[in-house]
């Protein structure tokens, strides 16, 4: 999966017809064969861009205004990133005219050690859902496929469940990197870091690491497009995407097979409803 | 800094015996911000109230927690206390230790002192983050919409008018009268129904403060109560009703047949029509799917005989717009298709018809001069067979509930039968006789007695043709046998349903509709006309089947709930509602679409301080916002806060314990 | 001063065994893939040769992510404050397995903690710690503290080094005389005592770890070129792909920003104080509105300015010790080595 | 085993913290969040008709249970609550039309979100009670107050002991 040449020539093009003000894409890292989100400017940069199987992030992030000002900009996606652009563009952070999108047939990123990323393994869409031009073939949606972390840890006993989070959330800083690296973690202020807000801990405790991770994944549930953007980023390396996949999997299997992202105006699980959504469970 | 005063009930009896009220009054007192704690026998009582008056004025309390009974029953109340006192009203918190604790835990005093003293704490700790709120007043504009010009619509505009309030009347048909115009007579007392609608419908004509427009739809409503502005798509008629003067020289010469839907198909209209000889405008109108003119360009007939030159081919739809106050839906009914019915032959024998259709048979300017004939071959029937619940009380094929109107209007059948063809005989199956209401039992056993119907109870299984006859095969339940009716004509009395197009307009007014798209009410009890949104009222059959008497209190109820809305000049709210805060919002507007008012719009504000670039954020309508929190709690920017329920307010009432 | 032990591995186990039997101790302990100083009460639950680029800075032991400050009290008499609990790192205590950067880390530190203001907790935590350190065989990836304006060889940020000589042997060597009497008072297990040869095992071992890195760069230089360069456009576009997340701060062993926060429930509550970050967007947001660093590059610039300019003026070190933690850490990989080296290129 | 035999022996044992104990006649506390049109009322109902119910339910007045935002729960849990309950309008009785609807899918996610970070499923608890069913009320607060009386104290999470 080396895109690297088109994209170079698609994003020349698109920089001499003046359709774009930023191109972000990938650049190699120098010191290994990692890869780093470029945002560029200056076509003379242009022969830096790569896309290969290490271009692991979800480049939608880039879209927020903090980073490219509401310009005109050019972008790579994936599958799971586009969906997470599907989102922005209905949620109306981003206006369709002001980005061309690059999207790519993704035959999965590989993790740190080199292996297949676990989400790429589960992923449920590959094939960009909203595009300008389209790279790779398209290999279509794929059958939904339960987490083996999830399956795993929802058969231990409560207690053991319970020890497991309890770490999580006594390692995480609060740095907040997760949030940041998420696309659709787009607030202008955060209501964990709302001073004025009642869900402000400014305490770094595990009760606030939880109240902070459940809150946050409860504001993406029903969004999440699975990217792990988040956990990525964690210099905690926390296993974030429990959090997030336990959510898809109740949606997923009780809310009409919902999968966030996926269709055009479709704002996510818990801004429609069904008559016969479950009720079995209310006394 | 604030300061709370704490004001314990003994509520006679009634709290003092299971709580330990001084302890409840001390403990209160223990809380940093409670400046004062008394008890009293009945707070709600005047010396209460004083008490708390005084206390407000002597303590300079910034806000007041009554413990008492429920919020429920004497906020209102204590909100007027406060009031009096010069303190905003909405400072007032109230734990309710009655119904809450001293009536549900009689058996055990101090585990009921202990919850008080919980509630109490967590009223305390509420009422410090209250806010000082004001009544939204709202302007209004005193001009009614009513949509639909049946017999609900009629009464509802002319009872606004008679206030001498303006009134927009749209009918989507060329004229008004809806259903009861089709019908010949009306049970129990058998007036003719032409009769008693026709001066109705040149009443609304001639109002001076109603402004009829037919042949319309209304497309769009924007606002909220008092202030809602309404697009009305006024169709193209063909016909500039203003030179019109309703000749008929047109119609006459038309040469195009077109079934007449007014008489439920029996007869034929031309393609420039008026639905019937009494229409209210009686102007005609061109039915484009038909006009060889409109399609082909062929024919113009109407134009060259209209001595008026009133027929323009050119004409095209029209949108308007009327700013109104308040709005009275009245959509009717639809009767429910019984192909279902395939038992018994329904599309198969000719002779097999609907009750509406009978009605028009039997009407004097009906199609066939007031008497029922035979479809097939267009004899006088002699045995004449009525089925009830067709479709009502059905599950399985029609709908679960009773049309309420056809046990009246078949009995009533029964009896024009035997008026118009006096060797006939009347055979009604029955599941039910429910004939509840002024002079329907009476009506009834008159089609019993007097017109000798045969009523059998039971359900009809089948029915097949032997010769030209039809064999009506059912269970006579009363004497538990098959009995077969040979009858010359079989009139089905089919459900009534919602208007399909009912869906279609709740969402576009923004109100409820439940399971079988009839509109819903905002109580079905207390507030039977009223929707959940506010302005908004419903007459007639659009909420539910009714006849004729019920149509018209309630759309008189209507118009009397009109009229109150009307009374002042601006309108009064619960300040109770959203607010959003421009600096917070992300602008991704999840709540607009998860409000269930239309209460959020949006706005462009600068992007920054003294920016030209501007964003999208959310605003809440105050008018329309009716306060339920449903945005508040999914905004994930935590932008969105709810008067008398905001975070602040519930986290505190939370960590209060 | 240089009390130097020779030793083998089993040796220098059982000289952690003993130490963690007899102190409080902290050690790097693996979590999530990632190590952490944590309590530990067995050798077996932690690894004192963690590798760099997955261990976690020391420095929460010292300044740790959240902290209670003091306690208060409402009734209807007022708001009375109290005392914390007792400081759960103020004990006498030993830890195992820091590297010399984050070692020098503290040392950088204290310069701020002891100007003007003394904060008495961190000096406590200070005072009663004994810093083993265990020198790196090779530089990480991300390493410069060699570029840096100290000596990393003869570092005395640390009370006891370790090092793993190229010879096969274990040397065991105290750089203060904390860690002297540290030393003398818990190496009865030692046998050998070193020599000058051990010192020269030592130096050589140094001379092939300062070989194998990767960054490099001239530290005098680059300080006295950024201090001109306040308003150089390069710091845009080193910083366009920070995604303004705080991990660099949090993760960094010298950054010492913090915010106070109070928690309350009924009608105790506890103030704290914790982590803070420059690098967010908000940091610097005043109560009118007006935020004097909104754009990233500007927030990049006072984190690099401060680390390599502003610090060094104030307090003669340097406030990065060059240990790569940020650019391990960052979700966009950005090195601030990179970035000080762009800016003054 | 050893929460067996500490029941035996006359303690409460929390479900998720085996360590933590109370003494036998330990009562928790439970925030009910009650919607004001369906379920207040029917507790009002409760109050008037005398039907008696455990008093460990402390009740917070919401206008819609669609303004139940997850994090009440949490934050309940994490303060003084050993459980909630959290109680609206029958589905299609909502006076708000649709709000209940839009509740009852975040309170699926949540319960289970929450059950598979470690709270015992029970410490959650959802109904509807619409404003004529006092004694369901009544039904109701009595089985989780039951519920949660097995499940001992909540200790998890909670904000410190100051």
């Amino acid at each position: 999966m080396d895109h690297s040449k088109q994209i170079q020539e698609i994003a020349s093009r698109l920089f001499a017809e003046n359709k774009i003000d930023y191109f972000v894409g990938y650049r190699q890292n120098s010191f290994d064969d990692t890869q780093v989100p470029f945002l560029i400017t200056d076509p003379a940069e242009i022969p830096k861009l790569v896309f290969t199987e290490r271009s692991v992030f979800n480049l939608s992030n880039y879209l927020k205004p903090d980073h490219t000002k509401r310009k005109r900009v050019g972008l790579v996606v994936k599958g799971c990133d586009s969906r997470a652009l599907n989102l922005m563009l209905t949620e109306s952070q981003v206006k369709r005219e002001n980005v061309y999108i690059i999207g790519i047939c993704c035959e999965g990123v590989l993790n740190e050690k080199g292996e297949k990323a676990q989400n790429c393994v589960e992923c449920v869409m590959p094939d960009p859902v909203v595009y300008d031009e389209i790279l790779g073939t398209a290999s279509g949606k794929r059958e939904y496929i339960v987490n083996a972390d999830i399956k795993e840890l929802a058969q231990k006993a409560l207690t053991e469940r319970a020890d497991y989070f309890e770490n999580i959330f006594e390692n995480c800083i609060r740095c907040n990197a997760c949030r940041h690296s998420c696309p659709l973690c787009y607030c202008a202020k955060c209501c964990i870091d709302q001073e004025t807000s009642t869900l402000y801990h400014g305490a770094n405790t595990s009760s606030a690491g939880m109240h902070a991770l459940m809150t946050w994944s409860l504001h993406l549930a029903g969004r999440c497009v699975d990217c792990r953007n988040c956990e990525k980023a964690c210099p905690s390396h926390l296993p974030l995407h429990l959090l997030h996949k336990q959510n898809e999997m109740v949606i997923y299997e009780n809310f009409q097979q919902h999968l966030a992202g996926m269709e055009k105006d479709d704002r996510g699980a818990f801004y429609k409803y069904s008559l016969s959504d479950p009720d079995d469970f209310i006394l | 800094m604030a300061r709370v005063g704490v004001f314990v009930c003994f509520c006679g009896a009634n709290i003092a015996d299971f709580i330990d009220v001084p302890a409840v009054v001390e403990e209160a007192k223990k809380v940093k911000e409670v400046k004062v704690s008394v008890l009293y026998k009945y707070m709600c009582s005047d010396p209460g109230q004083q008490m708390i008056r005084d206390a407000i004025i002597q303590n300079r309390l910034t806000s007041v927690v009554v413990a008492a009974c429920s919020p429920r029953m004497h906020e209102k109340t204590f909100r007027k206390a406060l009031s009096d006192a010069g303190m905003n009203p909405y400072l007032l918190e109230v734990a309710n230790i009655r119904e809450h604790s001293s009536w549900v835990h009689q058996k055990d005093k101090k585990a009921a002192t202990e919850k008080a003293n919980d509630l109490i704490r967590m009223a305390i700790a509420k009422s410090i983050a209250n806010e000082q709120l004001h009544e939204i007043s709202v302007p209004v504009t005193k001009r009614a919409l009513v949509i639909g010009g049946g017999i609900a619509g009629i009464q509802a505009a002319l009872d606004i008018a008679d206030a001498r309030i303006p009134v927009t009347l749209v009918e989507k048909s060329p004229s008004i009268g809806g259903r009861m115009a089709q019908l010949d007579e009306t049970f129990p007392t058998l007036d003719c129904s032409q009769c008693i609608l026709t001066p109705k419908m040149v009443d609304v004509a001639s109002h001076p403060y109603i402004e009829l427009i037919p042949y319309a739809e209304v497309i769009e409503l924007d606002g909220y109560v008092g202030n809602y502005k309404a697009k009305i798509k006024k169709k193209a008629s063909y016909v500039n009703f203003d030179t019109c003067t309703g000749c008929g020289a047109c119609t006459q010469k038309c040469p195009v047949k077109v079934p007449n839907e007014f008489n439920m198909n029996i007869d034929k209209r031309k393609a420039i029509y008026t639905p019937f000889p009494q229409a209210v405008p009686n102007k005609p109108v061109i039915d484009a799917e038909h006009c060889t003119m409109l399609l082909k360009g062929k024919c113009g007939i109407c134009a060259k005989v209209c001595e008026k030159g009133s027929i323009d081919y050119k004409m095209v739809d029209e949108v308007i717009e009327r700013e109104i106050g308040a709005v009275v839906v009245a959509t009717g009914y639809d009767l429910w298709d019984p192909k279902p019915y395939e038992e018994y032959g329904v599309g198969r024998y000719k002779d097999i018809i609907t009750s509406l259709e009978f009605e028009r048979m039997v009407s004097a300017s009906g199609p066939t001069n007031g008497v029922p004939l035979r479809p097939s071959d267009g004899k006088v029937p002699k045995n004449v067979v009525f089925i009830k619940c067709i479709g009502s009380r059905d599950e399985a094929k029609g709908i679960e509930y009773c049309s309420k109107i056809c046990c009246m209007y078949t009995a009533k059948h029964a009896i024009l039968l035997h008026h118009k063809v006096h060797d006939s005989h009347a055979y009604i199956f029955y599941m039910d006789i429910r004939a509840a209401g002024k002079g329907y039992e009476e009506f009834v056993k008159r089609a019993q007695v007097e017109t000798a119907a045969t009523y059998l109870r039971g359900r009809v299984s089948k029915i097949y043709k032997k010769g030209d006859k039809l064999m009506v095969r059912g269970e006579d339940a009363q004497i538990g046998q098959v009995v077969e009716v040979e009858a010359d004509l079989v009139v089905l009395a089919t459900a009534v349903i919602a208007p399909h197009e009912n869906p279609a307009l709740a969402r576009l007014l923004g109100i409820s509709y439940d399971k079988y798209g009839y509109l819903s009410e905002a109580h079905p009890k207390l507030r039977p006309v009223e929707t959940a949104k506010a302005g908004i009222f419903l007459a007639g059959c659009t909420q539910a089947p009714k006849d004729i008497p019920d149509t018209v209190a309630q759309a008189s109820a209507c118009a009397a709930k009109v009229c109150g809305l009307f009374a002042g000049d601006t309108l009064k709210k619960d300040p109770m509602i959203s607010t959003i805060s421009n600096e917070f919002c992300s602008g991704c507007l999840n709540c607009v679409k998860v409000c269930p008012y239309q209460a959020i719009v949006t706005e462009e504000i600068p992007l920054g301080h003294g920016s030209k670039e501007l964003r999208t954020v959310a605003k809440i309508n105050e008018g329309v916002c009716q306060g339920c929190g449903s945005c508040v709690a999914i905004c994930r920017s935590m932008a969105i806060s709810l008067a008398g329920f905001t975070d602040p307010q519930i986290i505190n009432e939370i960590v209060a314990i | 001063m240089n009390l130097i032990f020779e030793t083998d591995k089993a040796g220098l186990q059982k000289f952690y065994e003993e130490i963690i039997a007899k102190f409080e101790t902290y050690a790097p302990v693996e979590k999530f893939e990632k190590f952490d100083y944590k309590r530990v009460s067995k050798l077996e639950e932690c690894n004192p040769d963690s590798p760099i680029p997955s261990t976690m800075s020391v420095k929460p032991l010292f300044f740790p992510k959240t902290a209670k400050v003091m306690k208060f009290q409402e009734d209807s008499s007022g708001t009375t404050v109290s005392e914390t609990d007792e400081d759960p790192l103020a004990g006498k205590r030993v830890i195992l397995g820091v590297k010399h950067c984050d070692a020098r880390g503290l040392q950088v530190l204290d310069e701020v903690y002891k100007w003007d203001y003394i904060d008495t907790d961190y000096k406590k935590r200070r005072e009663n710690t004994i810093i083993l350190s265990t020198r790196c065989d090779k530089a990480g990836t991300q390493c410069f503290c060699t570029s840096l304006d100290y000596d990393v060889e003869n570092s005395d940020a640390h009370d006891v080094r370790i090092v793993n000589g190229l010879d096969g042997k274990i040397y065991i060597q105290s750089v203060t005389e904390k860690g002297e009497n540290f030393l003398k008072e818990n190496s009865s297990q030692q046998s050998v005592v070193g020599s000058q040869q051990s010192v020269e095992e030592i130096k050589k071992h140094y001379k092939s770890f300062e070989s194998s890195f990767r960054l490099k760069m001239n530290y005098k230089e680059v300080n006295e070129k950024l201090q001109k360069l306040f308003d150089s456009p390069e710091f845009d576009p080193v910083s366009s792909n920070c995604i303004s997340c705080n991990t660099c701060a949090f993760i960094c062993p010298t950054c010492h920003c913090f915010k106070i926060s109070d928690e309350k429930i009924k009608d105790t509550g506890v103030r704290y104080k914790s982590y803070d970050s420059c690098n967010n967007g908000y940091f610097t947001l005043m109560a009118g509105g007006h935020n004097p660093r909104p754009a990233k590059y500007r927030r990049w610039r006072q984190r690099a300015m401060h680390k390599f300019v502003y610090y060094k003026e104030r307090f003669g070190v340097n406030l990065c010790v060059g240990c790569g933690h940020c650019a391990i850490s960052c979700p966009v990989n950005i090195s601030i080595f990179d970035v000080v080296n762009q800016v003054a290129k | 085993m050893e929460t067996e035999v500490k029941k035996a022996q006359g303690t409460m044992v929390s479900a998720e913290n085996p360590d933590i104990t109370a003494p036998a006649d330990w009562q928790p506390v439970i925030m009910g969040i009650l919607c004001n049109w369906c379920s207040y009322a029917g507790s009002d109902l409760t109050g008037t008709s005398r039907i008696q119910y455990p008093p460990n339910i402390r009740i917070i007045r919401v206008p819609c249970s669609s303004r139940v935002d997850p994090w009440f729960i949490i934050k309940s849990l994490q303060t003084a609550a050993d459980g909630v309950l959290i109680s609206g309008c029958h589905p299609g009785d909502c006076h708000y039309i649709s709000g209940n609807y839009y509740a009852r899918r975040r309170f699926l996610v949540t319960k289970k979100l929450l059950n598979f970070i470690g709270y015992h499923e029970n410490r959650v608890q959802f109904s509807w009670v619409s404003a004529a069913e006092g004694p369901k009320f009544a039904k109701v607060v009595a089985k989780v107050t039951e519920d949660i009386k097995q499940l001992g104290p909540l200790h998890r999470y909670k904000k410190e002991n100051f």
